[in-house]
């Protein structure tokens, strides 16, 4: 049974996603739920048993490599598995909420989500270069279509900018595929990491693709620009996904890369730092545009830019404690993500707008909504007790332990400009309205408990994250590959 | 070594020229075809590859660049009913 | 095993009630204030019973690892109790003060929420075990108190707030850096007495020194010491109870209290001496002392002349901690209750003054002794307190740390203290005189027997008593000086 | 390498050169779909026919249906001459360069790889007698790496439901826009050509286990007598797709899927088939997927749900 997990946890959500488009316009809710649950239970399954067991294969077909493709589920994999599986629950629920089934768009956020599950799963698994890049399109072409259930003509163009983006994105690293198949003949990543060892221009010109490529899939900057329109004009779930699992999948795979068959070419210290030196642009740049957005879904989505950047600050440390640091922060980043756009979806849909300034005085009517977002933003702050300050601690520990000082200052301005940016919307909470706008309060839309909730125990899952440290890192592990 | 191979040459002439194209023109749709052409200079990369094997083309690049077209046929399907749903929403605010 | 976890459910208790607190919601007042005199009466009970722990010399621990090799720690030594049981007490009364003085306002759920969770975070800084837990709560306790400070919602209020927000979180950053910096050399930070660096300055000298620094900067900022104090006087916007909060027990305390537990339970005297440190300490107490004392002269509005009086009576603590000769300590120490139970008095009274005749400038104070003598009686005793005047809490304070100074053969404190006195006695004399004698301002205000409703004045005078209490009685077992003196035993190893 | 070589080498940077710089979106999309021939005719030459089939049948000619289809769509005014670069003119020249980097690298790095590859490519054709398709790429593509193909596969249903999200039918444009499907020479055509299309398309589905061809480029055919029938009003779009359209357009993936779940206890593994039923079980998951695979690139162009007979 157990090496039967990996196929379940990527063909059940998959076939969940059929079925649901079979299913048509019928009945509502329970089929979506049975869905959800379809989808869940062997990524939950599967990392249980991960963490038990170690290590998982799968041989598709029963061919060995590098014949066949192999499924790998080790605690990497596991944990982004779960990261999926939790956040995709929850988020799930939140759209039981929001999309009816009766209306035929939203019905198809419930096949297009699955597929981007059993997509994601399938991608976290996969040790295969070129079946890494099937999936990285399968995550990308189910996201894209999610965009556009906000029906705006800004969905719309951000959703075309990403896809052309994207799909340049892809090009480039199955560019570098090509080039490691032509030097080593495998596209299994631990063979053909095993044939490209002593390196060479042709595996430096490969890895200079594939980064580039998947560098542009996760928004990085510069190539972040697609990244704001999109998270910021899509339905809130839907933001929500993009932000904690889509734009995680392409900087996976990065990670993936440089643990294995791209260790050498990525490890030289002008990559590595040309590399971090992109990840603090991002801290600074991101966060610096989220404290100048006026709507607040976009100062989320600029977050996100922002907080992807810690993740390329692994590079040049390279140790164990960088490993952790980064990926415990993507993992927290992800689950305190979701928190923040779902709560600022709930204020949108309450008060029918998200400019910041306007909320002025709006605290104690969404007094949850502000609450879930305050208590999401502790874990983006970095601040205790919470995910988010853990992932930052590992992290400043592996920077000063590497003796990069300024490494540690970038990540304590990051800190301090996230918290500029979600005191800035908590202010509006607190603030009292403007004298003259009194006795025009505007109507308040009730949110039932499938919204509400959600969003809170997300939030509160991103302060649980800063007690968790100890489970998750084991389930971890070491670095696969021995890399560093 | 592969050696001189002129469509070896020509494969990464055209993955150069798309990337040219993707980053000056401003239209979407030609956008789109300026990746197409990226694409299909990898594609023409990985069957010079291919036939590399002393008994017969290798299979499995082929295999590789069947999938991309498919994949790269699909997204610019629905990335031509973008461009076509962004023209419409255009005439919309124009009117 | 329960009772080993008490430090974990004094925090609990708190934390607890901030959570049914902030679920009740706003409309069920009685639940909330039944939640939150019930919580905080039984915590007083809990500390109680911790206190005697301590004395019998029972182990209180709670660790938990949430990182390899990262533990949060609680636990309960002499010092944790000196701090806890100030927090206790003046949180019962506070909460009494608060409920008083809040009547008829909105938003009193967030209030009190967040006002249990600040006294959660306080508890957490008492009892935590070694510098990431206390960094957890010193962090917690910025975020539990900045809905505090902006709670009016003024536009005013909500300036402050960033200003507070820059400082402190800035300051937390700094603190994490150097707790972190320490953490790379090898030393967990646990609070140890003696310290627990280990022999790591003999090796890293230089960077020892340098986190020495980075610890004070960040554990400066909410102790106020010049010129990292700029928030707290700003504070003074928020609702009276908060700053009494602010200034006796919680934010300012957490800062001098995390300055008592680096040099004593991190670096350890001997290091602090040996690397010239506490004469550092001393000195920027000392700077910080008279700029306080200077400043407050030139202010008009009462509560602010009170918040530079903080600024300068805080660094009282950092002094007798920066002398690091064991009478000063003793001065320092018991200075961290006596400050607190004045200094709480005095922002009553002026909460007082405000809530009842709507007073907030010093001219304004003209004669009000003969509206208010209760609330101007505490006043006067905290002020006189202050003042360091027999046998208020106040001279037992001064008068070790001039022994201590003496001990120490620092000898240029004592002009500080003797300069620190006069100037007290300049910003505080003419305000008693002011309230006593000078004849009021118009007839209205000379008209009859006006007191605060009794819900304030009740727990002004608790304050005021045990501010002289704690002077009078200091030589009975269990004194607030009594209990110094066996922390100080223990530090010194005696 | 000789002349010939040479010259189409040539002629395919031309054509992709033209394409992108010509300023006339019609005359772009023309030389595209020129390009994409040449292409094919190039794979064709490099022995690799299967990819020729799938490169004319779908990326010339679904995709340019599709490219031609969207140019008569959109308004007038933007159908013409496309803006030129708004960029600088040395931001271009940075760009020019960079790209010139970029192919002179790429170049440089395939002119480096080892003459002879050895690996999965040289196990793949010796283990080819085993499975039960002879054609390698079919072995390949439904058997070695089947699982690639399944969730391509499941990426072509993702752009059909994105299509339809994106709310701009094709087809319904199209009728609206002008009256050259009313021709009299559109009937005939699809008269004459449909039947043709659709015995080709099948054909190439069956012979794809043993000669050039599969499910992709017979699929694709297919499509074609679709689009067709749509141009020549045989069909029309619908607002929602019935039950049968829908089962049709996941049939091969539920088959493909169904048939590695339900086999997995058994084999072992996921997608691996018992060696008497292996030859039905890619039969059958190769005419099943066509069937999907026509269908959705048939979706992809009429852009609505559903579908509808009209007769006439």
């Amino acid at each position: 049974m157990t090496e039967m997990l990996p196929v379940l946890a990527v063909f059940l959500p998959l076939l969940a996603g059929v079925i649901l488009f079979l299913s048509g316009p019928g009945p509502g809710g329970l089929w979506a739920l049975g869905g959800i649950v379809l989808s869940a239970a062997p990524s939950l399954l599967l990392v249980r048993q991960v963490a038990v067991m170690g290590t998982i294969e799968h041989l598709m077909g029963g061919w060995s490599v590098p014949l066949g493709i192999r499924l790998m589920a080790d605690g990497l994999s596991a944990l982004m598995i779960l990261l999926t599986a939790v956040v995709g629950v929850l988020v799930s629920i939140h759209a039981l909420g929001l999309f009816d089934r009766r209306d035929a768009a939203s019905r198809q956020f419930w096949v297009l989500w699955p597929l981007l599950w059993g997509a994601l799963n399938a991608l976290f698994l996969s040790a295969d270069l070129f079946n890494a890049y099937v999936t990285l399109e399968l995550v990308t072409l189910a996201a894209i279509p999610l965009v556009l259930l906000a029906g705006s003509a800004r969905a719309v163009s951000a959703a075309l900018r990403y896809l052309i983006l994207a799909l340049f994105g892809s090009m480039l690293y199955l560019a570098g595929v090509a080039l490691i198949y032509g030097l080593t003949g495998v596209l299994d990543m631990q063979l053909a990491g095993e044939r490209l060892a002593g390196g060479g221009w042709v595996v430096n010109l490969a890895a200079a693709l594939m980064v580039t490529g998947l560098l542009v899939k996760a928004a990085i900057v510069p190539f972040h620009l697609w990244l704001p329109d999109a998270h910021g004009s899509a339905p809130a779930p839907v933001s929500a996904l993009l932000s904690a699992l889509v734009v995680k999948a392409a900087v996976y795979l990065l990670l993936r890369l440089w643990s294995g068959p791209l260790l050498e070419p990525l490890s030289q210290p002008s990559v590595a730092w040309l590399l971090a030196g992109l990840g603090v642009a991002a801290i600074l740049y991101g966060s610096v545009q989220a404290l100048r957005q006026p709507r607040l879904k976009l100062v989320v989505a600029y977050s996100t830019v922002a907080q992807l950047g810690y993740m390329l600050l692994l590079f040049p440390m390279a140790g164990l404690l960088a490993w952790q640091g980064v990926i415990y922060h993507g993992v927290a980043h992800g689950v305190a993500k979701a928190a923040l756009f779902l709560a600022a979806g709930n204020i949108l849909y309450q008060i029918g707008h998200d400019r910041i300034v306007d909320l002025r005085g709006s605290g104690t009517v969404l007094a949850v909504s502000f609450g879930t977002f305050a208590i999401a933003g502790i874990s983006i702050m970095g601040l205790p007790p919470s995910g988010g300050f853990l992932g930052k601690w590992l992290l400043l520990q592996a920077t000063l332990g590497a003796g990069a000082w300024w490494l540690a200052l970038v990540i304590l301005a990051g800190g301090l400009l996230a918290a500029g940016y979600v005191f800035r919307v908590l202010r509006a909470a607190f603030q009292l309205p403007d004298s003259d706008a009194e006795g025009m309060e505007p109507p308040v839309r009730h949110i039932g408990p499938l919204m509400r909730w959600p969003a809170l125990v997300l939030a509160l899952l991103g302060i649980a994250l800063g007690f968790a440290g100890e489970p998750l890192l084991a389930l971890l592990g070491d670095m696969p590959g021995g890399a560093g | 070594m592969m050696g001189l191979d002129v469509y070896a040459i020509a494969a990464a002439v055209l993955v150069g020229l798309g990337f040219h194209g993707l980053i000056t023109q401003p239209h979407p749709l030609k956008r789109l075809l300026a990746v197409n052409v990226v694409g299909n200079g990898v594609f023409l990369a990985l069957i010079v590859l291919a036939r590399r094997l002393p008994d017969g083309p290798d299979p499995i690049p082929h295999a590789m660049v069947l999938t991309g077209i498919v994949i790269a046929v699909s997204a610019t399907a629905f990335g031509l009913a973008l461009v076509r749903r962004q023209a419409r929403d255009a005439e919309e605010r124009d009117d | 095993m329960i009772y080993q976890a008490l430090p974990l459910w004094v925090l609990m208790t708190s934390l607890v009630a901030a959570l049914v607190v902030f679920v009740a919601g706003e409309r069920r007042h009685r639940l909330r204030i039944t939640v939150n005199l019930a919580a905080a009466v039984f915590k007083l009970l809990l500390v109680a019973v911790m206190l005697v722990g301590v004395l019998r010399g029972d182990l209180f621990l709670v660790r938990f690892a949430v990182l390899p090799g990262v533990e949060l720690i609680l636990h309960a030594d002499a010092l944790t109790m000196l701090f806890t049981t100030l927090s206790a007490v003046l949180w019962l009364v506070t909460t009494v003060y608060a409920i008083s003085y809040l009547e008829q306002r909105p938003n009193r759920a967030r209030f009190f929420g967040f006002f249990s969770l600040c006294v959660a975070a306080t508890m957490g800084i008492a009892t935590a075990g070694n510098l990431f837990t206390f960094f957890v709560f010193y962090e917690l306790l910025t975020l539990a108190t900045w809905p505090l400070v902006v709670h009016n919602g003024w536009p005013k209020a909500m300036a402050v707030g960033r200003l507070y927000l820059r400082y402190t979180l800035g300051g937390g950053a700094v603190l994490l850096l150097g707790i972190v910096a320490l953490n790379s050399l090898g030393v967990p930070g646990d609070f140890l007495a003696g310290g627990s660096l280990d022999g790591v300055e003999k090796t890293h000298r230089a960077a020892v020194f340098g986190i020495f620094l980075l610890l004070l900067g960040g554990l400066g900022v909410k102790a106020a010491v010049v010129p990292l104090h700029v928030w707290l006087p700003s504070a003074m916007v928020a609702p009276a109870p908060v700053s009494a909060l602010l200034h006796a027990v919680a934010v300012v305390k957490a800062g001098a209290f995390g300055i008592v537990r680096v040099v004593y339970d991190v670096y350890g005297l001997e290091v602090m001496t040996e690397l010239q440190l506490g004469t550092l300490l001393a000195a920027v107490a000392s700077v910080t002392i008279i700029y306080g004392s200077l400043k407050a002269i030139a202010q008009t509005d009462l509560k602010r002349r009170l918040a530079y009086s903080t600024v300068s009576q805080v660094s009282y603590i950092a002094l007798g901690v920066g002398l690091g000769s064991p009478l000063a300590t003793v001065g320092g120490l018991v200075h961290l209750v006596h400050q607190g139970l004045m200094k709480i008095t005095l922002f009553f009274c002026a909460g007082n003054y405000a809530e009842t005749h709507g007073i907030h400038k010093i001219t304004e104070l003209n004669g009000i002794g003969r509206r208010m003598p209760w609330t101007t009686a505490m006043f006067t005793l905290g002020a006189f307190g202050m003042m360091g005047a027999p046998p208020l809490a106040g001279f037992v304070s001064k008068w070790y740390l001039g022994m201590g100074a003496l001990q120490a053969e620092a000898l240029w404190v004592i002009p500080v203290l003797l300069v620190s006195t006069a100037l007290n006695a300049i910003y505080f004399l003419p305000m008693l005189y002011r309230a006593w004698f000078a004849p009021p301002a118009d007839r209205e205000a000379a008209a009859g027997l006006a007191e605060a409703r009794l819900g304030l004045l009740v727990p002004t005078l608790c304050t005021g008593i045990a501010a002289l209490g704690a002077g009078v009685l200091a030589g009975l077992p269990l004194s607030p000086l009594s209990w110094v003196a066996f922390i100080v035993a223990q530090e010194y190893g005696e | 390498m000789n002349l010939f070589d040479a010259l189409t080498a040539l002629l395919l940077v031309l054509l992709a050169w033209r394409c992108l710089i010509v300023p006339d979106l019609f005359r772009s999309i023309v030389l595209f779909v020129v390009f994409g021939l040449l292409l094919a005719l190039t794979w064709a030459r490099l022995d690799a026919p299967d990819l020729a089939l799938a490169e004319a049948a779908i990326g010339a000619g679904v995709l340019g249906v599709l490219l031609l289809g969207t140019w008569r769509a959109l308004g007038s005014p933007r159908r013409g001459e496309t803006p030129s670069s708004s960029l600088p003119a040395g931001l271009r020249v940075l760009s020019a360069a960079g790209s010139a980097v970029l192919a002179g690298a790429l170049a440089y790095g395939l002119h480096l790889l080892p003459g002879t590859g050895d690996g999965a490519g040289t196990l793949a054709l010796e283990t080819l007698p085993l499975p039960a398709t002879g054609q390698p790429v079919t072995a390949v593509l439904l058997d070695f790496r089947s699982y690639d193909t399944l969730l391509e596969t499941a990426v072509l249903l993702m752009a059909v439901v994105g299509t339809w999200l994106a709310r701009s039918p094709l087809l319904d444009a199209l009728s609206s826009e002008d009256a050259t499907a009313h021709t009299p020479v559109m009937p005939v055509l699809m008269r004459l050509f449909a039947p043709v299309l659709l015995v080709t398309g099948a054909y190439l589905v069956w012979a794809g286990a043993y000669t050039p061809g599969g499910a992709f480029q017979g699929g694709a055919v297919l499509a074609a007598a679709g689009v067709l029938l749509a141009l020549g009003r045989r069909l029309g779009t619908a607002p929602d797709a019935g039950w049968l359209l829908r089962l049709l357009l996941v049939l091969g993936v539920l088959v493909f899927i169904g048939a590695g779940l339900l086999l997995m206890p058994a084999q072992n593994a996921f997608m691996a088939y018992p060696e008497r039923w292996a030859g039905l079980i890619m039969h059958l998951v190769e005419y099943t997927l066509a069937v999907s695979i026509a269908l959705s690139l048939l979706l992809l162009f009429t852009g609505r749900p559903g579908l509808r007979g009209i007769s006439g």
